[in-house]
């Protein structure tokens, strides 16, 4: 008789409360939500039974939440045959919902297409004071560089880190996108930021000028291909509603889901049958090898970008990452 | 020469001071007498300047210091008061409050020093103020208001909360060092011994009017009515022919009215005297004792101070007599005013 | 002190413990430094400085603001100064964050407009907006002061500067330093204008720590050293007032009246006192109008309906604890011999206050975490009882270091003569002592309702199912740089707000 | 019968009260009497309970009230207190103050009505308190203390700022009150008067020690020492030999000291009387003169007061006496405890 399902997420409501709307409007189940944009891991380690289901901008905490023995593998042939292999966990703990790469933007005007490639490629002396970049510690340069250090070694990842820092005009601040902006204010050339930046700057009358001003480079498309962050969902260990909460997973990788999450979002489907959004296509049209917004995505497993962590920070903390230039 | 014209303080609903003119020369002391709610601190507030009178002038000298349309601010008056509240200062402590005014930071430590003798109270130099004793505090403000070298100091209840004994050290003190340092003083108080002591000069306040000014023995002996005569002491206040009684050969109008003090009256042996009478009250007050007695007859109730260890039980029969040195005053019973 | 009172006091202070002792216990167990060695041979006495620096020069920077603003409207008669005494507080209203985005924005768009991302800046601009707590408290004091004290000093020829400078300021003191003692923790503690601005806080730090790095034990750690800063000041506002006298004896209660300036002058108070308000509150305002205008089309009455309605309860409610806490707290510490229930308590408040706002939400999501699997522990998380706990743990030390302030200058006496008039505590609380500090008070009700209205970090974490407030629909659109509707949604929670600011002057009943 | 036994209070530096015992029968009054900075207040605010004492005890008939591990709140002591420096509240007008104690509201009004009127100040009854006059603040502050019908008044020098005559009727109707209300009392004062007019029992203390405790009478005639004489009163402390030369006849021991209170000498012509002396200074005080007199030869200076008319001038001749009614004291001159 229960037909609510308590979703928890850190999303931003705007991007899911249509959805759940849509589901409502669907199936009759009433979904009640809770928006905890900040330190979502604690709640679910406090009070593991509160909601069914977990939605996540960042999936790296349903790995550490696994760890910690907080998921219910979830039971469901429609994911296992929908759902290709890398975007499940293996142990069907979480599922990864959308993904979007950490790219690079570049200015139009300052930057020519095709001299750079990698990431890699950022620590060239050429670069030496042009580079912008928000908090090495914020979780999306964590993961990247992560991702890196599983990719190439640990020591790889050190030399980037520095290479970076070397090249930096400015101390890191402020989010991707004022990254973006500085590029667009002649502060700096090139920056990190994930792609989908790119379609909601241009979307917004204020910042289409800033993205406009930059385009956007895929890197390590020769090699194993961008890193990226990935967004995903989990059921709790609450047995209040379990088949409802399967349900409502399944529908977020149902081809209706992907479309909600990737209208909203800008990221990338789980699903190749999903059609891609005409602002996305557009993406990469300066590098050579990208059609149509096609790249390729390193899908490099989240338990071993989770092992590289601290590492990475240690690192940080030496070269002393944030500090004024 | 302190002088006010007229002066006059009123609020909304009613007259605080009524039409005062009153002068005190230069160097004397004055004393602001009446009863609980006259007017004394609000006309010392005036002459300090931290009210302004609504008529009337007052001029110290040649200056004009207020009059409705002129106002000299109370800091550049040359004056200072000491407050019935006291109003020290709780940071500071009493070397702090007494040495707030003085101008000359080098003159403040011997002056305070000095003051705070005079005062006895220098063992509490470095105490703060709010655990001292009321007299304590009251002499701190006393220090305070001397500490500036005003030429003229008012003080509101000076000595309020403080003994006889070391009341009657401070007032000579304070007068010779008033009179040393040329400094007109003008002393609020309810209390007329303190008056007779301090002053040249007393003024009667009364509902806010000034109903006598004369010298202190003037105003015992020949207060302005019956009203000063009774606020300065116990009185008998007999017509002529009832005083005859106990006078019997002066020369008395029967018709007036005569001011008695009860210490002019003498108690004889019963039938001695020239009057019989019974007593009807007595109060001990150690220096003497107040006898209330009834003339044989229908006379007035007489009120007899008597000095001396004899114990005058109620009910005992005496004789009486006015002093043969004695000179009753006549009284003019209307309002002065 | 009666026992039933000391355990009382005991329990409740330990209540607001809780959330450090939980802290402690994750700092050091197991005990885990090697993290913070590493982080204090690379970047953590970077964090410090910057944080100290921060700290100090917001509280040296609003002190002569708010004490300044509070010196000239109550002491001084000028053009607008009706107004301005009103207006002083705007600044108030605005999260501080958001005045730091404006004046981020508006250096980037116009050459001018100067660079704010630097801690010098950011100090000024934390000032700016903090300032208010100061002004606040220390005018109540100054309000309940007695032209006495000028009077005395014109009988001593001495004028009304060196006697305001001599004894109004000093009798104010305590207010003066529970109102910097409140802006130095609230800076300390401040995550959103560090992280708009990029400082490297120890605040922001603990956030890196638990949300980067997952490291419980670190962030625990680092909280309770941030904590620790104004704890230092407690302690140095002990020995400020230790031994020294701020009461007004009560008898003749008439407050100075004010002083007419001349001419040039007074328009000079009246710029100095239109400065801070300007900066603080108009000039960001008027942006967050001309954004709103933006979204004005997207502005859905029915949508905000629900955010009103729990930031109104959540800030009430959250008013109405504190300020029974406060003034538990307070009239326990003045009914103690000694300043050691006094101090003891001031700590206690300013741990639970100083530490970052994510420590204590997490704290109190460990603590509470066993009992959600209680129904009542449950019906607890699921209403805005959770949170409501949380503000009320954290600004409790508003109300109590109002209320504290303004007891400071009451004379013991009138307890004194309280208890010989032959009633009930109670019935002198109520009749007497209460209308005494009725100006803190109410800036006390006045400074936890608009805190907690704008509340950002505690209602995040412990946020109950379906929950929406005025701040966090700001802080979302904010966060994800839409600043039209965080505008829209800002100028709602400014007509909240307002309205009570600017009654203040009336409901303090003008002067006594 | 309110009862202390040694009671002591200190602060860290000194000693404010010293081993105090005294007894006060229920339904009478005692006075505490003593110099300024003596104890008086803090005696009464230990009594009261707002301090409690390092060691002794106070009992009020069979309760305990205080002892060092004992103490009950001062609000459950049926006491009340009128506070030296009034300690009115000043958000509540004259009305709210006195009305504040009475529990039951129904019986306010009338009761605020009748204490108002007894102590003359009904017409403030809605005026604010800031600005009432100081006697005014004092008489509402005793108002506020009788309203609540305590078992026990303690009053903090309650009316050091009304005048002789208001006081005098104040006086007499409080004690009528008192008596009526079998209200025990304990009054400090710094005035002998007041305490002589009052009381049943005078406590004396001195620096904190209680050095005499007697009815008033025994107090002033037979001291306990020659401070306590000097403290009520203008005193002559005569050897034997000394006083021999006024009154010739009497049986005096030489060495012995003696009080002789200046009232209890009579001036007579030069050349009469006992001994011959010259005035040395005089003062007027309206009901007598206080005349300092140096006897002929290298005698002590003896203080007469005089009453009556007669001006003496300062250098002037007059014969001296001892009254015959006279009962010289014998004082031993060590301090009492
Ligand atoms: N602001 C005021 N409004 C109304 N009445 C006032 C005001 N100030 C003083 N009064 C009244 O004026 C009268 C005179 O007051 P004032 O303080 O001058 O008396 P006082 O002679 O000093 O009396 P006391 O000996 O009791 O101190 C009092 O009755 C007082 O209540
Ligand atoms: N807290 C304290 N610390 C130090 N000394 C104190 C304290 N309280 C009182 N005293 C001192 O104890 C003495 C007695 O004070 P108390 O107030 O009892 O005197 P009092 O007899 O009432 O004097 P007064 O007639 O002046 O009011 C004073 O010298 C006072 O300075
Ligand atoms: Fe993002
Ligand atoms: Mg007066
Ligand atoms: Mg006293």
């Amino acid at each position: 008789a229960d037909t609510t399902v308590r979703v928890i997420s850190d999303r931003t409501p705007s991007h899911l409360e249509p959805l759940f709307e849509y589901y409502r409007t669907l199936t009759g189940v009433e979904i009640e939500s809770a928006f905890v944009d900040k330190g979502l891991i604690a709640r679910l380690q406090s009070r593991p039974t509160e909601a069914d289901l977990i939605i996540t901008k960042t999936a790296d905490i349903l790995e550490e939440a696994k760890q910690q023995r907080l998921l219910r593998p979830f039971d469901s042939s429609t994911i296992a045959a929908e759902l290709p292999a890398r975007f499940r966990d293996a142990d069907d703990a979480y599922i990864t919902l959308s993904y979007r790469p950490r790219v690079i933007f570049a200015s139009k005007e300052r930057v020519e297409p095709d001299s750079i490639e990698t990431y890699a490629d950022l620590t060239d002396p050429e670069w030496r004071g042009r580079i912008c970049i928000r908090s090495g510690y914020h979780n999306y340069n964590l993961s990247l560089l992560s991702q890196m250090a599983e990719d190439q070694g640990l020591p790889a990842a050190r030399a980037f880190i520095m290479g970076l820092h070397a090249n930096l005009a400015r101390r890191p601040k402020g989010n991707d996108r004022a990254q973006v902006r500085a590029i667009y204010e002649g502060e700096c050339d090139l920056s990190l930021g994930n792609s989908y930046y790119m379609p909601i700057m241009l979307a917004n009358p204020e910042q289409r000028a800033w993205g406009k001003a930059t385009y956007l480079i895929f890197p390590n498309q020769e090699s194993g291909g961008s890193y990226i962050m990935r967004g995903g969902a989990a059921l709790t260990t609450a047995n209040r509603n379990v088949p409802a909460a399967t349900q409502l997973l399944e529908f977020l990788v149902s081809n209706a889901g992907q479309e909600f999450i990737v209208n909203t979002t800008f990221e990338y489907p789980v699903r190749d049958d999903v059609e891609m959004l005409d602002s996305l296509r557009a993406l990469g049209n300066r590098q050579e090898g990208i059609e149509g917004g096609r790249f390729k995505a390193n899908f490099i497993p989240l338990d071993a970008i989770a092992a590289h962590r601290d590492a990475i920070v240690t690192i940080l903390d030496e070269v002393d990452f944030d500090s004024d230039r | 020469m302190l002088r006010g014209t007229a002066l006059t303080r009123a609020t909304r609903t009613r007259t605080i001071l009524n039409n005062l003119s009153f002068e005190v020369p230069a160097g004397t002391t004055a004393t602001v007498l009446g009863p609980s709610g006259s007017g004394k601190t609000t006309l010392l507030r005036l002459v300090m300047g931290l009210d302004r009178p609504d008529t009337g002038e007052l001029r110290l000298g040649d200056q004009l210091l207020s009059s409705p349309d002129r106002h000299v601010p109370p800091q550049k008056r040359g004056m200072s008061m000491v407050f019935q509240e006291f109003t020290l200062f709780p940071n500071l402590d009493v070397e702090g409050n007494v040495a707030f005014g003085v101008k000359r930071a080098r003159d403040a430590e011997t002056r305070v020093d000095a003051l705070l003798e005079l005062l006895e109270i220098s063992q509490l130099k470095h105490r703060r103020i709010d655990n001292l004793s009321g007299g304590e505090q009251q002499r701190v403000a006393l220090a305070r208001a001397l500490a500036v070298a005003p030429r003229v100091l008012l003080m509101d209840e000076p000595f309020s909360n403080i003994d006889a004994m070391l009341r009657q050290r401070l007032f000579e003190r304070l007068h010779s060092y008033l009179r040393a340092n040329g400094i007109t003083a003008l002393v609020a108080t309810h209390d007329h011994q303190e008056a007779f002591y301090f002053s040249d000069h007393i003024l009667v306040l009364k509902d806010g009017r000034l109903i006598d000014h004369n010298p202190p023995r003037r105003i015992y002996e020949q207060p302005a009515n019956a009203w000063v005569a009774e606020f300065f002491g116990d009185t008998n206040l007999l017509t002529g022919a009832e005083l005859g009684v106990l006078a019997p050969g002066r020369p008395l109008q029967p018709a007036a009215r005569y001011l008695v003090r009860p210490e002019t009256i003498e108690l004889t042996d019963p039938g001695s005297g020239a009057a019989a009478a019974t007593v009807a009250k007595t109060v001990y007050y150690g220096a003497y004792q107040e006898v209330r007695l009834r003339l044989e007859g229908t006379g007035p109730e007489i009120r007899v101070h008597c000095t001396g260890p004899k114990t005058l039980r109620v009910g005992e029969q005496v004789g009486l007599m006015l002093r043969t040195d004695a000179a009753p005053h006549p009284i003019n019973d209307e309002p002065a005013d | 002190m009666s026992t039933l009172r000391r355990v009382l006091t005991g329990l409740a202070l330990a209540l607001f413990l809780a959330p450090a002792l939980l802290l402690l216990f994750r700092a050091t167990a197991p005990l885990e430094t090697a993290a913070l060695w590493r982080l204090a041979d690379t970047v953590l006495p970077g964090y410090v400085a910057t944080t100290v620096l921060l700290a100090a020069a917001a509280a040296m920077l609003a002190l002569p603001i708010g004490v300044g603003g509070a010196w000239l409207t109550t002491f001084f008669e000028f053009p607008g100064r009706r107004l301005l005494d009103s207006a002083l507080a705007l600044p108030l209203v605005l999260p501080s964050y958001l005045v730091a985005i404006v004046y981020r924005e508006l250096s980037h768009r116009f050459d001018w407009s100067p660079v704010v991302e630097s801690p010098p800046a950011a100090a000024f601009l934390l000032a700016l907006t903090l300032y208010p707590y100061i002004y606040m408290l220390t005018q109540a004091s100054f309000r309940r002061q007695t032209a006495g004290y000028l009077e005395a000093g014109w009988t001593l020829g001495v004028g009304r500067w060196r006697t305001t400078w001599q004894i109004l300021l000093p009798l104010a003191l305590p207010a003066m330093l529970l109102g910097v003692l409140l802006v130095v923790v609230e800076v300390v503690s401040d995550f959103g204008t560090a992280s708009a601005l990029g400082l490297r806080t120890l605040t922001i730090a603990v956030h890196r720590a638990w949300f980067s790095q997952y490291d419980q034990a670190l962030a625990a750690q680092l909280a309770l050293l941030t904590a620790l800063l104004p704890l230092l000041l407690v302690a140095a506002y002990g020995g400020l007032t230790q031994g020294r006298s701020f009461t007004t004896l009560t008898n003749r209660p008439r407050s100075p009246e004010r002083q007419h300036l001349s001419f040039s002058l007074a328009w000079l108070a009246a710029a100095a006192c239109s400065l801070p308000v300007l900066l603080g509150f108009a000039w960001p305002m008027l942006w967050l109008l001309a954004w709103a205008a933006e979204a004005i089309d997207r502005f859905r009455l029915r949508e905000l309906y629900g955010d009103l309605l729990n930031t109104l309860l959540l800030g009430i409610g959250t008013a109405a604890l504190t300020l029974l806490l406060g003034l538990f707290f307070a009239l326990t510490a003045r009914a103690a011999d000694g300043p050691h229930w006094r101090l003891g308590i001031l700590s206690v408040l300013s741990l639970t206050y100083g530490m970052p706002a994510i420590a204590l939400a997490i704290a109190l999501l460990f603590l509470t975490g066993w009992s959600y699997q209680t129904a009542g522990g449950a019906w607890l998380a699921d209403t805005l009882l959770l949170v409501l706990l949380a503000t009320t743990l954290r600004f409790t030390a508003f109300a109590s270091f109002s209320i504290e302030s303004g007891l400071a200058g009451v004379s013991p006496r009138l307890d004194d003569a309280l208890r010989c008039a032959g009633r009930g505590r109670l019935h002198g609380l109520l009749r007497v002592l209460l209308p005494q500090i009725r100006g803190p008070l109410v800036i006390a009700a006045l400074l936890v309702f608009v805190i907690t209205s704008k509340e950002l970090t505690l209602s995040l974490v412990l946020q109950p199912f379906g929950y929406g407030s005025l701040a966090l629909s700001i802080f979302r659109f904010a966060e994800i740089d839409l600043y039209p509707p965080a505008a829209l949604y800002t100028l709602s929670l400014v007509l909240v707000l307002i309205y009570p600011v600017l009654s203040l002057n009336r409901w303090l009943g003008g002067r006594p």
